[in-house]
């Protein structure tokens, strides 16, 4: 008896630590976003996405403790309208755990929330890359409070919160759709009320190339991410304390990975043979295109299935990139094609490994989420811009956000 | 006293003071440029999109001479920037009125 | 019988393993001082602070394990001087820990020694940034081995090495006093002695900005602590694997988390309605605040307490460097406001939320810290500066450390 | 009986746990590999290395899946011949993990998959730094292929993979020599076809110096790889479930970390009184150096015998790298000494502190090692040679390999 | 032969080197530099302190002409530089006694 | 008018800066350089290989003035650059045969 009660402790501890470690994974995905950015845009408006990236970081765990977990995870009656209350606190007693059986708790909730907070930080992470360069920060961080509070947890709790996307089955592992797809959707949303950055098309038609200010740092942020991924959807079976938990959770580090060598490989290559050179920022684009693949079932696949997976995504991104492009929607990071195209597919990836998947479900989740996500998001932008604008001048455009939104120089030495 | 404005390619640099030191030259200035000629650039992609880069880096050297060493430090340069390729560069002359070396006051060839 | 065994020494496995990643974690901090510094100094002195940093890490990783753990985790008979002994080695015997009971050691010694090393190499890396751009490396380095030899370790015998401290009520969980306090106080005293910057305080009183040369390594260095963070808060809970010691570190991981977060948002928009503009450098600065005032009680407030506690901290530490360079005390990267001001703040915070915390106890603590740490490195800094001078010549200054201590250039091509 | 079984998954699930976590983070000396070589090369050619090491990684971990895994750990009659098969999939079932006993397995052997896989990537980085700035993007890339895949798999199948450097007695904990010197072995091959890069070495026999661009990243580079180095070294001792094990693997961190700091102090001083400066990239080769050499042996020797090994390392590489310098062998980060040079020397330091090994063991491996990888790469890289050749040309040289390989600039407005 | 000195606004590049290069230069030489005049700097702020920068980023293009097409070129820089915002920068002519191409050894306005 | 070059040390930008607009020097535009000349450079060490550093970064000025102000204005950059240390820098002076200011169209002193 007390030896069970031992046994149960310690799963319950191992699975705690296993979570706790997760997210801070995850966390660290925010300095991969930070860096990413702030090596695509050029210097002039470095130091406003760095101030945009740790302030949205900050809000989204703020408004998500606030309001937005409880949202997102409410015992509400309706599967579509979720309840509101506030902040969260208290943990599980030594006793529930001990208990044992189905019902019993077997990691800390605190420790959930904390898995949790980091996702709604990732997906508004997505949109600063893609509204780069050219939106006013506080109505960016206007944004970002709703977003978190309510937009993001609202869907969140139709698929994952136990809603009617979960009922109907639609099937998204560690978030393709939900985490990555849902940024995308907020991100293009922003970007048609915001219009391109000055000078990157031509009135003959022409693309302009404007090139990142510091590609090492766009590198490193990539391999944060990577890194940062395995908390991402290594924590996402939310469990490792059995063999067959311990197990699947390897089967997505490794899975994870893989997909991952195979978006660069495949984006590279493309690339090579598309356009002649081995482009570094769509290798980097595939890389992540390959982690958004795989992330709505990292569980399911083979390790050549996941590498099938990723190398698709990333030929999805580059393709996608260059598309939008010749829409003239303006997105300086490629944050739309590679959360948004390539987690569309990720979604759809999964029907090909897991029997549970059905093509309905997941065309009903994606449509679900992407018309919530993208109609309340246009409706919030437009507001925002009505009461406060959400452009800067082309004045200060051209000077660069970083002197009149923060009075400083990235570099100002060079 | 004249002026010698030489726009030359980056990596001559080290060759071209050691000679123009022996030619009896003890001061110059260096500024990174970029030059515009019949040379051409090239193209760079970023992200599936072209650009050409038509401004090459290049070196201008800035060297106030005595009126007397004026051919023999164009002749110098001429010789030792030179590579026979496009995109050497050029030599300009121009008059120079008065130079005063700020630390003494000195004026004139004195001063260079 | 066996059973407990092998469960006593699961609970050890994963105890130990717990200590070794929160270490790892810690450790990590220090290339997060790194980057902070490196990025906050101008380029012609970056090459010394990057050799000072990995340079003082080093030495703090061997002074400590020469000395400064004995001294700090001596069997003293006395609370107030320690006893000196050398090395540190051989680990618990299986034995021991299968014996169970309340004297059973349930982690690994080395393990021990391990996490508390990074401590010692943390409160290091505070005084390298305050003396940045003027003193000279190798005098840094000679008061490196003291510090982390005898000062350091001396005060941590007094809090958590059972010595007087402790036994006084001293309550400081994961270290805002015992570890960033000391820091700052350290670097306080080295500060006075050394004087300003060349150039940053006008005859006629003005203050000048000297700003730092590379914002984005400013921000990666930040997110860098952020997450080494979880590690020197969540491991020194030294404990995970029952349910009370899991929760408490879920807890401490998402207190931690919020109080930063917490930090960045008070800052921005204390600076923002102060000044104007949202200044990256006090956006980062926040964060640490928010860090370091939660890091002495992370474990008693609620999250939403915690949010508080980070942002008091924030805005603390943005009027502390507005305060000191009005004081003429010249701190290129805000670490005595940061680690010293914030710190102190963090002390006395725990008496909101921790019942066994009591006011006496808290300040004598702080009080003794301060005094011990500032005044035996007051007396070091002012024997080094006769023996070898601690300031470079007013030339070296104009001609930055990297040509004369190192003999490069940090970035050579610029 | 049930209890039994709990606790064997229990312990599965914590060392499998374990495996990926060690693994996440030699995954993340990638990225240490990357900011170092990145930071070492000059601004024109840092756009290639970045592709080099993005790729790289990808390659190796797809190469490795299809058939390296497999040549390592294959089932042959023969010791030294492994047999061929493709692909990796499967895992353990409950059963045999509650089956217990020495058989039983006791880890997940997908997360076996995923530790190892990333060694072989560790392998490959150390390669792209020593031929930096001069060879073909695409013929690296091709090599990578072959390495990956079966040279340095079959050298591994000789020792950890039970093979008759096993049997011979060669005992290399975490690969000084395995991985290491392997790749520093294949490096030097590709350095002897390759040549030096242009202006290294004057006519006059003068030695040149060619600063790297960007000092920072250099040295963030060489904290990320201290960090990885926790999971390289420590889960390598792969298991950490009983008492032993977790004192061993808390030894292993622990003298990692001593170890490095060794490397750093004493590359330190030593330049310091050899050449009167406190170089940096020499520290940076220090605290690498130390930690190739304690990783041959990190679980026999006690801390402060692990800061002798690391600090004898670190002044190993100095010489080495001044050493190879003379004999015209242009290394541009150092590679082949910190890797070649100080990981012979740290199989051989096995033979100080661990019994078990005999001085016989350790040269064979060596020279076994050393003969097969550095005869076979060179054959490889000659044919690359002779197919498309291995190094760009002269105007490619002086104009930079961003512009021809990759086609941008890693730092356009600088 | 004549030099020509243009300090304009950065962004004006490109086309004024188009215009130029229909205008009949065939080469020129652009350095970045930094302008102090009328036109106002702004101010930063870096922790609270305040400073002001007056030195504002401009391109300074170095154009050595055949004494006829001073005017054409002088007026093409003039039109298409102009913003009509204070700040636009200046155009001075400097006399040129010599011009040489280093490839060739050409001399005057043939090294143009 | 006349074309005055001044390469300086840099730390005294600010202070020259001031002095100018004292004497009423209303523009004014710098360049970053290399100079090379009696003031030694000095060495650096890279992994053990020594290399020396000759050119110094300096600053040049180029100030455009009615031929009436040469003077003073030469006269203010060497009392005020002057450190009396080697290495502090020359003055050139050249003809200026126009200037133009972009905006307006102004020429002759006018423009300055
Ligand atoms: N008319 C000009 N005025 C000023 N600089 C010029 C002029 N023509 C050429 N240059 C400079 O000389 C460099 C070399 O000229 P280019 O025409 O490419 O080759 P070449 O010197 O062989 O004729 C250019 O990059 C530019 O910097
Ligand atoms: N006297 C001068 N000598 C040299 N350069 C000058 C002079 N006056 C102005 N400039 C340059 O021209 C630029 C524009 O001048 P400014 O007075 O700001 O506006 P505007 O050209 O409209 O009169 C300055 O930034 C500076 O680079
Ligand atoms: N003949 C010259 N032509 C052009 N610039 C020169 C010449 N001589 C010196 N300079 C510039 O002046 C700077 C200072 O000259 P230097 O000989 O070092 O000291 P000083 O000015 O005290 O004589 C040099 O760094 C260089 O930029």
């Amino acid at each position: 008896m007390e030896t069970t009660a031992q046994i149960l402790e310690l799963s319950y501890a191992l699975d705690t630590f296993y979570f706790l470690l997760s997210g801070a994974l995850v966390m660290w995905m925010a300095a991969g976003f930070t860096m990413l950015e702030s090596g695509m845009v050029r210097s002039k408006n470095t130091v406003e996405i760095l101030v945009k990236n740790i302030g949205l970081y900050s809000i989204a765990c703020i408004m998500y403790l606030l309001v937005g977990y409880n949202i997102m995870y409410s015992d509400s009656a309706s599967s579509i309208i979720p309840t509101l209350s506030f902040l969260v606190s208290g943990d599980n007693s030594v006793e529930a755990v001990i208990a044992g059986g189905e019902d019993a708790p077997y990691y800390s909730d605190i420790s959930d929330f904390f898995f949790q907070v980091v996702f709604v930080a990732t997906a508004m992470s997505i949109i600063s890359g893609a509204v780069a360069e050219r939106m006013k920060l506080w109505s960016f961080f206007l944004f970002a409070v709703v977003m978190c509070a309510v937009i993001y947890p609202v869907q969140g709790y139709w698929s994952w919160g136990e809603g009617f996307l979960d009922d109907l089955g639609y099937s998204d592992y560690a978030g393709s759709g939900i985490v990555h797809m849902a940024g995308a959707a907020a991100a293009l949303a922003g970007v048609l009320l915001l219009g391109p950055r000055k000078g990157k098309y031509g009135p003959d038609g022409s693309i302009n190339a404007i090139p990142g200010a510091n590609m090492p740092l766009a590198t490193l942020g990539v391999f944060v991410l990577w890194l940062g991924w395995f908390g991402f959807n290594g924590g996402s079976e939310l469990k490792v304390s059995d063999v067959e938990s311990a197990n699947a959770v390897a089967q997505v580090f490794a899975n994870t990975n893989i997909a991952a060598a195979g978006g660069v490989v495949a984006a590279l290559l493309f690339n090579r043979l598309l356009l002649g050179k081995a482009d570094l920022t769509m290798a980097l684009n595939g890389a992540l295109a390959g982690l958004v693949s795989i992330t709505a079932g990292p569980d399911t696949p083979t390790m050549f299935q996941a590498l099938i997976i990723g190398s698709v995504g990333g030929v999805i991104a580059v393709l996608s990139i260059l598309g939008l492009d010749r829409l003239r929607i303006d997105d300086p990071v490629g944050a739309i094609s590679v959360h948004g195209t390539a987690g569309i597919f990720g979604v759809l990836a999964v029907l090909w490994t897991n029997p549970d998947a059905t093509l309905s479900g997941q065309l009903i989740g994606l449509g679900v989420i992407f018309a919530w996500v993208f109609g309340v998001s246009l409706a919030v932008w437009a507001l925002i811009k009505l009461a406060m604008g959400i452009r800067i001048s082309e004045e200060e455009e051209y000077g660069g956000m970083d002197q009149t939104e923060c009075g400083m120089e990235a570099y100002p030495e060079f | 006293m004249k002026l010698i404005i030489a726009i030359i390619k980056p990596f001559k640099l080290d060759d071209l003071r050691d000679a123009l030191s022996k030619a009896g030259v003890h001061g110059l200035t260096v500024t990174e440029v970029k030059g515009f000629g019949r040379q051409k650039g090239h193209t760079e992609l970023y992200r599936g999109a072209e650009y050409r880069v038509d401004f090459l880096p290049k070196l201008k050297l800035e060297i106030a001479v005595a009126a007397e060493q004026v051919d023999s430090v164009v002749e110098t340069i001429q010789q030792v920037a030179n590579t026979g390729k496009i995109g050497d560069g050029k030599i300009f002359v121009l008059d120079l009125l008065e130079s005063i070396r700020i630390r003494t006051g000195e004026r004139g060839s004195d001063a260079l």
